[in-house]
């Protein structure tokens, strides 16, 4: 890493601000539970924390870990059934586990403040959210009327809302996610709070938003000399904002550093497998390193450490008894037995040390294949000037239009583009569950869009098989796996009697990484990438071709993802498949695909072999695209430069855009003066 | 202020102590009537439900009316007459009647030309759509063929044409003049003694060219409280549909001013009630006056000598309605095959006997009278006291005596059960040749929601099993929807019908003519019975023979007593044959202000609801007052 | 907006004629003779039967009959009524009724609105405490007890122990008036209760409501500021609905209570077979219906500034 | 024990998704409830110090397994329902209920076809000759109470079913399939905006009141609101994902309907039944007062209307079958809200 990056930030410095604090807030042994149907949830088991004023503490962590009911307790937020069962909580000398309802009115949103993750329902539908903002300032401001109202549009402004006064007058519905989550903080700070704990609060956004979220947040602490709690799952994010970084499982800090120490220098090793597991760490063509299994039950009683079931450096002690906090340095502590002294020594893994090094490289030429160059391919699907609306009349929106692409056998394909692109409606109908309304869609050459014969709808339907977002939502709930793994198989018929139907079942369960035995469970049982890979199950025993992958890894957790990256990887070589990749995360995409589409509201703005799209990105979009892709390093993610992507700049209006092929393989879409400038860019 | 608080206080203890000294007659009656039973039209010409006659009769004056002991007294007219043997009828009008408007106004004087126009009306086809003509057709001469002739009129030259008509044609067709103002000439179709007891029927009701031409014949067709002219006793004050009706008197009546003669109330309010049961609960507050009980409320009164109204219970008089046991001579079954079973049981005189001699039917008139079933007993065909010999004997009581029988019993006299015995042997015999099988089903239908009717067919089941025995007949309760004579009756679905005629007049002729044998009129052997269909010979010749004693007794029109004697006799040879089987009258129970012996009571016509002359008590009348009552009334 | 005002409007007329057209073929279905009363039956003979069939244009097939009627009902002429009050102009029938249930209907909706949606906001706000059973207690009675049976008792008591009037009466509107507001509000109060309190726990549990709540507001704040209007959004799109329908009456309450309005005036003109008032019942049902679902589209409109007109096909 | 101490980070490193783990060890296992994550051997309690801080073995399909949990959907909703003690009890009265409307008519001195009509015994208080006293014809009251219990849960259940399945096909197709959605909406309307005592009063003067009459037309105009219910429910479900993928392998509409929707409306569904048995119960009380229902066979409806004019005097007539109503209801009430909750995986724990 270059020096000049590491000046970007300078840790040390704040480390040593840190040091020479009080805690502004100290949360000493807290453990919360809740009661669940009679039955016992330990969600944070007795974790301390300190916060000092004027930072940004990140506590980052997979869902169900606690730090989200963790923060809770700092503004007395949990929820009903749960409460505090040991510890304390130490805040401008009052203990905060002892509050009730009314002390709590002294210091929420006056005090503390949150954001909350899902911008979409957190704002009063039935309000202006003018009126939303100004209900902060009055109550905590003790403004009125229209002081009350000027403060708010000048918050209205400081959180980046073009057109206060408009703004005002208009209701949550008339945001994009981006904005209201814009609103929200501005309810936020408009408390003017001390602390300001934000929850997970661009998970729900597009990248190029989220970049502009986090900036804002970085901005309004510097503004208002706020210090801030930021929960997250995304190390991305974290390298972004935070100065301390606190790893988070199974309710309890397990690490807990400055951001530099964190990153470069983890000593727990799930916070490794964390960072191992980042795609943009990954090697293309290799596995990455997954954490197998999934985070503990947390109804159950835990015996030593938590994570010693899934680690693989896990000593015979972790299955025994709890580790202490182990100090690394004066800042970074670590709850591992592997700091102890009777530990055999141990390095840290080679992906983390690339971390440091910066060294996300292309690496090009892997031995993967390269089917779309090959003269002789094979072109499974075709899409040509592919069109798709929804609604008629004046509600009629046109979600794709005009796509062309070609996916060739044993490639995969990635479209990527932010929520709304339209990037799913041409995955789904492509495997003809949207229809299209303009063009067609070809399979080996045969039409397979708009009203096809009956054999061919089954070949279409066996030949090609579609792997959803959300594995909570893509399994039927009230079936068995067997069931769900057997479906197609009945539908078609496709074994010989019922023994041959479990045998397939079982083969199909083995081949994703389950237990056969798991077929007679219901899929709630299952953890996410469980469930991810029933999906996948599911496809395979159909024994398709094609697949097309609708953001198969976005709804898991990190630890997660390279399970099921892993597990499609390997099947494009075992079975010699063909992906659709549908994606919103860039780095995923580097790292699984062979070519990249960028899909912007509705239609494919460039095409391009995968390190070619991220070494010379050309059109504007995908530029601003990849510039807000978080990166894992702190230094390099504060260092980056965000690009805004402002559609305005094309002046299509006498000009016509058409979609161009570059370069070999190289396709963008954009007028004869844009191509011009597009091909003077290639060129340097 | 004061003052007028004293004087009310005063006024309040003054009325206290006046209750408290009982016998204060009420001035403002609260009656009532139940909810399906509301008014549908204020056209007397038209109405011909009991319950809008009811109404009605005490707003427009017909030209006679009825007293308590059912004899015929004046109303619009004075005297009448008739000169040549009853072949036509003279009415003598009283001098200044007048018809008024809703709020009291004179509009015209009441004239006979009135009667006129009223008739036109009847037999008009384009006013009155043939309602009410029946009366007339038989009554008065040339009737129908005004009828035919407005009906033709309509279908030639339309419906306004025949609207449009006055009475030109009409005086030249109809029998029905008025020699002056005051003199009315009818000419009956036949000579006819009880002609007069005809004119108190609504058909016979008069109207006045006046109001006609103010608010038009649509306006009368859809006439209404405010826009009809009264001349009857009282004036319809308000009227809302399905709550209430409001009396006062009519400032304007001819007689008002005999306060003694013809009482009247201040005002009268009918309350429309949901039910039967709904009565006893008002009357209990003291929102009505008086209220008929059911067999549970009356039973409950009766049984708890500690009841506040256990000393109040009274009979009412029975009603005007006859009730009879009618045979189906020709049932059909639901897919419109005959019943051949019940068809030859039914035709069998033994087994009709039966059922007139083997039925002890005290049980079963319990449901309608829980504590003195017997005074329910009706022996004969004919109602009591529809027509009168010349030396007072009843005409009804000659039936009764006629066969030997008595109201002064203490049990039900009919019954016989040697010559049941007899009877059924005989009948088992007969019918076992004739190869009917038993038990022979007989299929009685029922309203379907009615808890009433269901609970006296199953008396009469229990009494039909408990005398006569299962293995013989047993009744099988079916349901109909809504109406008996048109889903039942018109499809000859049930064996049995239990009908009551109500006279429309005076004579023996109005009953026995429902009965013939071969003729159009016949209601009830054309509508219920089918005797015209049977086939079996004896049971042909029985009603043959009936028939011919009836006519015969029908052509005496110059000696009343005669022909009585001779309607008797036909109607004993009816009973004797069992040809239909006289069931109960309708005596109910009651608590109530009203001595109903003050009543109008009269066996025929329309006029039993005129609130004139009804002797009241604000304190409730009690057993005794009414045994003084009926004892004074005998 | 008017465009799509037009539309559904012209949508409403045609469910409407549907209705009516269907109802009128049904009554066409019972054979002629239900045309008359039993009197009419026995005293009429066959040919004045049929003179008087043919002359009301019964004898005609049903669909020159629908026919018919459609023209007349386009000329706004819904004929007379036959049975219920002879020869009176069905509009005047219905218009003497229709009154009188609306102000019952009217004031026993307001009330159960406001006791109803007050309780159930008090039951929400204290949910699982003492009110809430309560409140919970008093929706299962409601709707344990068949009506009759809690309309008998309340006529009793109120009859006997308050002197109240049993019966509806013109002269004492007021009084008589009472009991069968009661009866009507006592169930409508439950409905009311448990909805309310459901939307309310439903709003309650509502993300923006926690961000009220960390905004520092109390919860009496979130109460009235926030949860109210809200909850009241899903019950307002049916208060239209219910107004209008105030006026169809409510059949057993009237006929209990002997009150002169809308509700036992259908089922009577049917079992009496008078069709034009049968038409014309079910033509004010029909058009209330249609127009009140309409009228609570608008609404919601008006208080959900998420809803635009044409929007979302709204159907009920 | 040395060789394994040697074990390098690198090679630790190297991820571990090796699918061809032999799983009949794992699987022969006695398949029991255990805790998280491995079974571990005891002697590890007693392990030297120097032993604890050794490398501990590393099963990647350890971590994979998950607790077994024995479930099943069904058994789940059943012990869940067998927590809510109320509603338990409730429907255990009224199974008895039940089984005694049956009994009743057996033990007693007089069944509906012997109760004779006697004046002299008319509101007779119930005592050791009528349990439940007599009626006003003086009829033993105790075998019409059941026998009228018996007619209306019979009437109450047919008719409570009917309109839940006609319901809840309508309501599927309705929401399912897009083309069906004008059609259904339309005669929602058509049926919805006249009140539906009008129909049932011209269904009863055209047709009839009898008990099978009434029953079909209480279905037919019932289920509407259960197909709205429906239809919505399914309008949620329709789009989702796994619908989606159903679709995707070429699953056909009435098995997607049958397979997918159906089992997570069934909470609802089986509320919707609880609910529609006491509202029949209800709606028949209504219909015998307004006269729509045949008398001839009696029901607790039946029993009421007549009851409800001399309950003052003879509350005994009131109070049985309007007990019995209330049992009926409260219990239904009970149990319907019991079992929906049940029936909601997210109860199951």
């Amino acid at each position: 890493m270059s020096e000049a990056l590491r000046k970007t930030v300078d840790f040390e410095a704040r480390a040593r601000q840190v040091l020479s604090q009080v805690p502004l807030l100290s949360a000493k042994e807290v453990e919360v539970t809740f009661s669940l149907r009679g039955q016992k949830l330990t969600a944070i088991r007795r974790a301390s924390l300190d916060l000092y004023e004027g930072e940004t503490l990140a506590i980052v962590g997979e869902s169900g870990s606690g730090k989200s009911v963790f923060t809770k307790c700092f503004v007395g937020m949990l929820d009903k059934n749960g409460s505090i069962t040991h510890g304390s909580i130490e805040y401008e000398g009052q203990d905060l586990t002892q509050f009730r309802e009314q002390d709590w009115l002294r210091i929420r949103g006056r005090k503390i403040a949150m954001v909350t993750q899902d911008p979409m329902t957190s704002l009063n539908p039935l309000k202006t959210i003018g009126k939303q903002i100004q209900e902060s300032v009055e109550l905590h401001q003790g403004l009125r009327g229209l002081a009350a109202k000027k403060e708010t549009l000048r918050i209205l402004e400081a959180v980046g809302i073009p057109n206060p006064e408009v703004r005002y007058k208009q209701y949550p519905h008339e945001f994009s996610g981006g904005m209201r989550q814009r609103v929200v903080i501005a309810t936020a700070v408009a408390c003017k709070p001390q602390i300001l704990i934000c929850d997970e609060p661009t998970t729900a956004l597009d990248v190029t938003i989220q970049a502009q979220i986090l900036d804002l947040i970085r901005r309004l602490q510097r503004e208002q000399n706020m210090t801030i709690i930021y929960i997250t799952h995304d190390l991305g994010v974290v390298a972004n904002v935070a100065d301390r970084v606190a790893v988070m499982y199974a309710g309890q800090i397990i690490e807990i550093g400055m951001a530099n120490e964190v990153f470069f220098d983890p000593w727990h090793p799930y916070t490794w497998a964390l960072l191992s597991a980042l795609p943009q760490l990954g090697v293309k063509g290799e596995k990455l390193p997954a954490i197998d299994g999934t985070p503990p039950n947390l109804f159950n009683k835990i015996q030593g450490d938590a994570f010693a079931p899934r680690n693989r450096h896990a000593l015979n002690i972790d299955f025994l008894e709890e580790p202490p906090m182990y100090e690394v340095t004066a800042t970074h502590q670590v709850k591992a037995w592997l700091r102890d002294p009777r530990a055999p020594k141990v390095e840290q893994p080679k992906s983390i040390l690339r971390l440091s090094e910066q060294s996300q490289k292309s690496e090009i030429d892997t031995g993967a294949s390269h089917p779309h160059l090959d003269p002789n391919r094979e072109a499974l699907i075709e899409v040509k000037n592919m069109q798709v609306t929804f609604g008629t009349g004046r509600r009629k929106f046109i979600a794709v239009d005009d796509v062309n692409f070609t996916i060739y056998k044993g490639e995969t394909f990635s479209l990527v583009g932010e929520s709304g692109s339209g990037k799913t409606t041409i995955g789904r109908a492509i495997v003809r569950i949207n229809p299209i309304t303009g063009g067609e869609v070809l399979f080996r050459g045969e039409r397979i869009s708009g009203k096809i014969s009956r054999e061919l709808d089954t070949k279409v339907i066996r030949s090609m098989q579609m792997i959803f977002q959300d594995p909570m939502a893509s399994l039927n709930e009230r079936a068995k796996v067997d069931y769900i793994v057997s479906e197609g198989l009945i539908n078609f018929h496709m074994y010989k009697d019922e023994h041959d139907r479990q045998d397939k079942v079982q083969k199909a369960l083995q081949e994703v990484g389950l237990l056969p035995e798991f077929s007679s469970r219901f899929p709630h049982e299952f953890s996410g990438g469980q469930r991810q890979r029933i999906g996948i199950a599911r496809s395979l025993i159909m024994q398709p071709e094609f697949i097309v992958a609708d953001e198969p890894i976005s709804a898991l957790d990190v630890s997660i993802r390279a399970q099921v990256l892993n597990l499609l990887n390997d099947l494009k070589k075992s079975r010699s498949l063909t992906y659709l990749f549908i994606a919103h995360d860039l780095s995923v995409v580097r790292f699984i695909s062979d070519r990249i589409a960028v899909i912007h509201k509705g239609r494919i703005v460039e095409l391009a072999e995968s390190e070619e799209l991220f070494l010379h990105p050309l059109h504007p979009y995908t530029k601003a695209l990849l510039s807000a892709v978080p990166n894992p390093n702190p230094y390099v993610e504060r260092a980056k430069s965000l690009l805004v992507y402002d559609p305005t700049v094309h002046d299509y209006r006498v000009d016509k855009p058409v979609w161009e092929e570059i370069l070999p393989g190289h396709f963008v879409y954009g007028n004869a003066r844009e191509l011009d400038g597009y091909r003077r860019e290639v060129e340097l | 202020m004061k003052k007028l608080i004293s004087l009310l206080l005063s006024l309040a203890m003054l009325l206290s102590v006046a209750s408290m000294a009982g016998a204060a007659e009420i001035t403002e009656l609260h009656t009532y009537e139940t909810q399906a039973r509301e008014v549908e039209t204020w056209n007397v010409l038209k109405s011909q439900k009991a319950t809008d006659n009811n109404v009605m009769v005490n707003l427009v004056d017909g030209l006679l009316t009825n007293n308590n002991k059912g004899e015929l007294i004046p109303a619009a007219a004075k005297e009448w007459y008739t000169e040549d043997g009853g072949a036509t009828w003279t009415f003598k009008l009283n001098e200044g009647m007048v018809w008024c408007d809703q709020a009291g106004n004179v509009k015209a004087p009441v004239k006979a030309s009135d009667w006129l126009w009223g008739m036109e009306w009847v037999l008009n086809f384009a006013k009155n759509d043939a309602t009410n003509t029946s009366m007339p057709f038989q009554m008065v001469k040339g009737a129908q063929e005004y009828y035919n002739y407005t009906k033709e009129l309509c279908d030639t030259e339309g419906v306004e044409a025949a609207k449009a008509l006055e009475l030109e044609k009409f005086s030249e067709m109809v029998g029905v003049k008025a020699v002056d103002d005051t003199t009315l000439v009818y000419t009956a179709t036949y000579p006819m003694s009880y002609f007069p007891t005809v004119c108190t029927y609504t058909c016979f009701y008069p109207l006045s060219d006046g109001l006609l031409a103010e608010i038009g014949v649509d306006g009368y067709r859809a006439a209404e409280p405010a826009t009809i002219w009264y001349s009857g006793p009282y004036i319809m004050e308000s009227f809302i549909a399905g709550n209430e009706k409001v009396f006062v008197q009519n400032p304007n009546y001819f007689y008002a001013s005999d306060t003694e003669g013809h009482k009247r109330f201040e005002r009268i309010i009918i309350k429309m009630i949901e039910s039967q049961d709904v009565a006893y609960q008002l009357f209990q507050t003291g929102e009505l006056d008086h209220c008929t009980l059911s067999p549970s409320n009356l039973t409950t009164i009766y049984n708890n000598p500690s009841n506040e109204f256990h000393k109040n219970l009274v009979e009412a008089r029975p009603t005007k309605y006859s009730y009879q046991i009618h045979f189906n001579f020709d049932k059909l079954f639901e897919d419109g095959t005959p019943d051949e079973n019940w068809n030859k049981a039914v035709a069998n005189e033994a087994f009709r006997q039966l059922w007139y001699y083997g039925l002890d039917l005290t049980e079963y008139l319990r449901t309608l009278n829980a504590i003195n079933p017997l005074a329910c007993v009706n022996y004969a065909y004919s109602a009591n006291r529809v027509a009168v010999k010349s030396d007072g004997t009843d005409y009804a009581a000659l039936v009764v005596a006629g066969q030997g029988l008595s109201y002064d019993s203490d049990t039900f006299m009919r019954y016989n059960p040697d010559k049941a015995a007899e009877l059924k042997a005989k009948a088992i015999e007969e019918l076992t040749a004739a190869g009917v099988t038993f038990p022979i089903s007989v299929d009685y239908y029922i309203a379907g929601g009615n808890q009433t009717q269901l609970d006296s067919a199953n008396a009469l089941k229990q009494t039909i099993s408990d005398y006569i025995g299962d293995d013989f007949m047993a009744l099988n309760i079916l349901t109909y929807v809504s109406s008996l004579s048109k889903e039942v009756a018109a499809a000859h679905k049930a064996s049995i019908y239990i009908n009551g005629w109500g006279a429309d007049f005076g004579d023996p002729i109005n009953f026995l003519s429902q009965e013939t044998y071969g003729e159009d009129g016949a209601y009830y052997t054309n509508t219920y019975s089918f005797a015209n269909n049977a086939t079996d010979e004896q049971l042909i010749a029985t009603y043959k023979e009936f028939t011919e004693l009836t006519n015969a007794a029908h052509a005496i029109t110059d000696d009343n007593d005669a022909r009585y004697d001779a309607f008797a006799k036909a109607e004993l040879y009816m009973m004797e044959h069992a040809l239909c089987v006289p069931i109960y009258y309708d005596v109910q129970w009651e608590l109530t202000c009203v001595n109903d012996y003050t009543k109008v009571y009269t066996p025929y016509g329309s006029q039993t609801y005129r609130y004139i002359n009804w002797e009241t008590n604000s304190d409730i009348y009690t057993t005794e007052d009414y045994a003084a009552f009926a004892a004074a009334a005998q | 907006m008017a465009k799509y005002l037009i539309k559904r409007l012209l949508q409403s007329v045609i469910t409407i004629l549907l209705i009516v057209s269907a109802v009128f073929l049904l009554m066409r279905l019972m054979p002629t003779d239900y045309y008359f009363s039993e009197d009419e039956l026995m005293k009429l003979t066959e040919e004045q039967k049929n003179a008087r069939l043919e002359a009301e244009g019964l004898l005609d097939p049903p669909l020159v009959q629908l026919g018919n009627f459609l023209v007349r009902l386009a000329r706004f002429d819904l004929g007379t009524s036959r049975r219920i009050q002879m020869n009176k102009p069905v509009v005047d029938v219905i218009g003497s009724r229709f009154e009188i249930s609306m102000r019952i209907g009217l004031i026993a909706l307001g009330i159960a609105l406001v006791v109803g949606v007050v309780m159930g906001v008090l039951q929400a706000r204290f949910k699982d405490r003492t009110i809430d059973h309560i409140g919970t207690g008093y929706t299962v009675f409601v709707n344990a007890v068949p009506h009759l049976v809690s309309y008998s008792l309340v006529l009793v008591f109120g009859a006997r122990l308050l002197g109240l009037p049993s019966l509806y009466s013109v002269r004492k509107v007021q009084e008589s008036s009472v009991l069968p507001i009661v009866c009507l509000a006592l169930t409508s109060i439950a409905g009311y209760m448990l909805w309310t309190r459901r939307y309310m726990v439903d709003e309650l549990n509502k993300d923006y409501i926690r961000l009220a709540k960390l905004k520092g507001l109390n919860s009496r704040q979130i109460m009235f500021r926030h949860v109210l209007k809200n909850a009241f959004v899903p019950l307002a799109q049916y208060l239209p609905y219910s107004i209008l329908m105030t006026v169809g009456g409510s059949l057993l309450v009237e006929k209990f209570f002997s009150v002169p309005g809308m509700g036992p005036l259908l089922t009577d003109a049917i079992s009496r077979y008078d069709t034009n008032v049968v038409q014309g019942c079910v033509l004010l049902y029909a058009t209330l219906g249609v127009l009140g679902v309409l009228l609570g589209d608008l609404l919601m409109v008006l208080i959900d500034p998420r809803i635009t007109l044409g929007g979302k096909e709204e159907t009920r | 024990m040395k060789k394994q101490l040697k074990k390098t980070v690198q090679e630790l490193e190297q991820p571990n998704v090796d699918l061809s783990v032999d799983y009949t060890a794992v699987d022969q296992e006695p398949q029991k409830q255990r805790p998280m994550g491995r079974e571990y051997p005891l002697a590890r309690n007693r392990m030297p110090e120097k032993q604890l801080f050794e490398f501990a073995e590393y099963k990647s399909m350890d971590a994979e397994r998950i607790s077994y949990s024995n479930y099943s959907y069904w058994k789940s909703v059943w012990q869940n329902f067998l927590k809510k003690k109320p509603a338990v009890i409730m429907s255990v009265i009224f199974i008895l209920l039940i089984i005694f409307t049956f009994i009743a008519p057996l033990i007693s001195k007089y069944t509906i076809e012997t109760a004779r009509i006697d004046y002299d015994k008319m509101f007779t208080s119930p005592n050791g000759e009528y349990w439940f006293g007599t009626d006003n014809m003086g009829r033993d009251y105790w075998c019409q109470v059941w026998h009228a219990t018996r007619t209306s849960i019979f009437l109450a259940v047919l008719v409570a079913a009917g309109e839940i399945i006609l319901g809840t096909i309508i309501g599927l197709l309705w929401g399912y399939v897009r083309s069906l959605d004008r059609f259904f909406t339309e005669l929602y309307n058509f049926i919805n905006n006249v009140p539906t005592i009008i129909y049932m009063t011209l269904i009863a003067l055209m047709v009839g009141k009898s008990f099978l009459v009434m029953a079909l037309a209480m279905i037919f105009f019932n289920w509407l609101s259960t197909a709205r219910n429906v239809r919505n429910l399914v309008l949620m479900y329709r789009d989702r994902e796994y619908n989606l993928a159903s679709r995707c392998l070429g699953t056909s509409i009435g098995r997607i309907l049958a397979k997918n929707i159906l089992p997570y409306l069934v909470s609802v569904i089986i509320l919707r039944l609880a609910l529609a048995i006491p509202g029949t119960i209800a709606y028949e009380t209504t219909l015998t007062y307004l006269g729509l229902m045949d008398v001839t066979r009696p029901s607790l409806g039946i029993l009421l209307r007549n009851a409800r004019t001399y309950f003052l005097d003879y509350p005994y007539l009131l109070i049985f079958p309007a007990g019995i109503v209330s049992i009926i209801t409260i219990t239904f009430y009970l149990v319907g809200n019991a079992f929906s909750d049940a029936c909601d995986p997210r109860n199951h724990v």
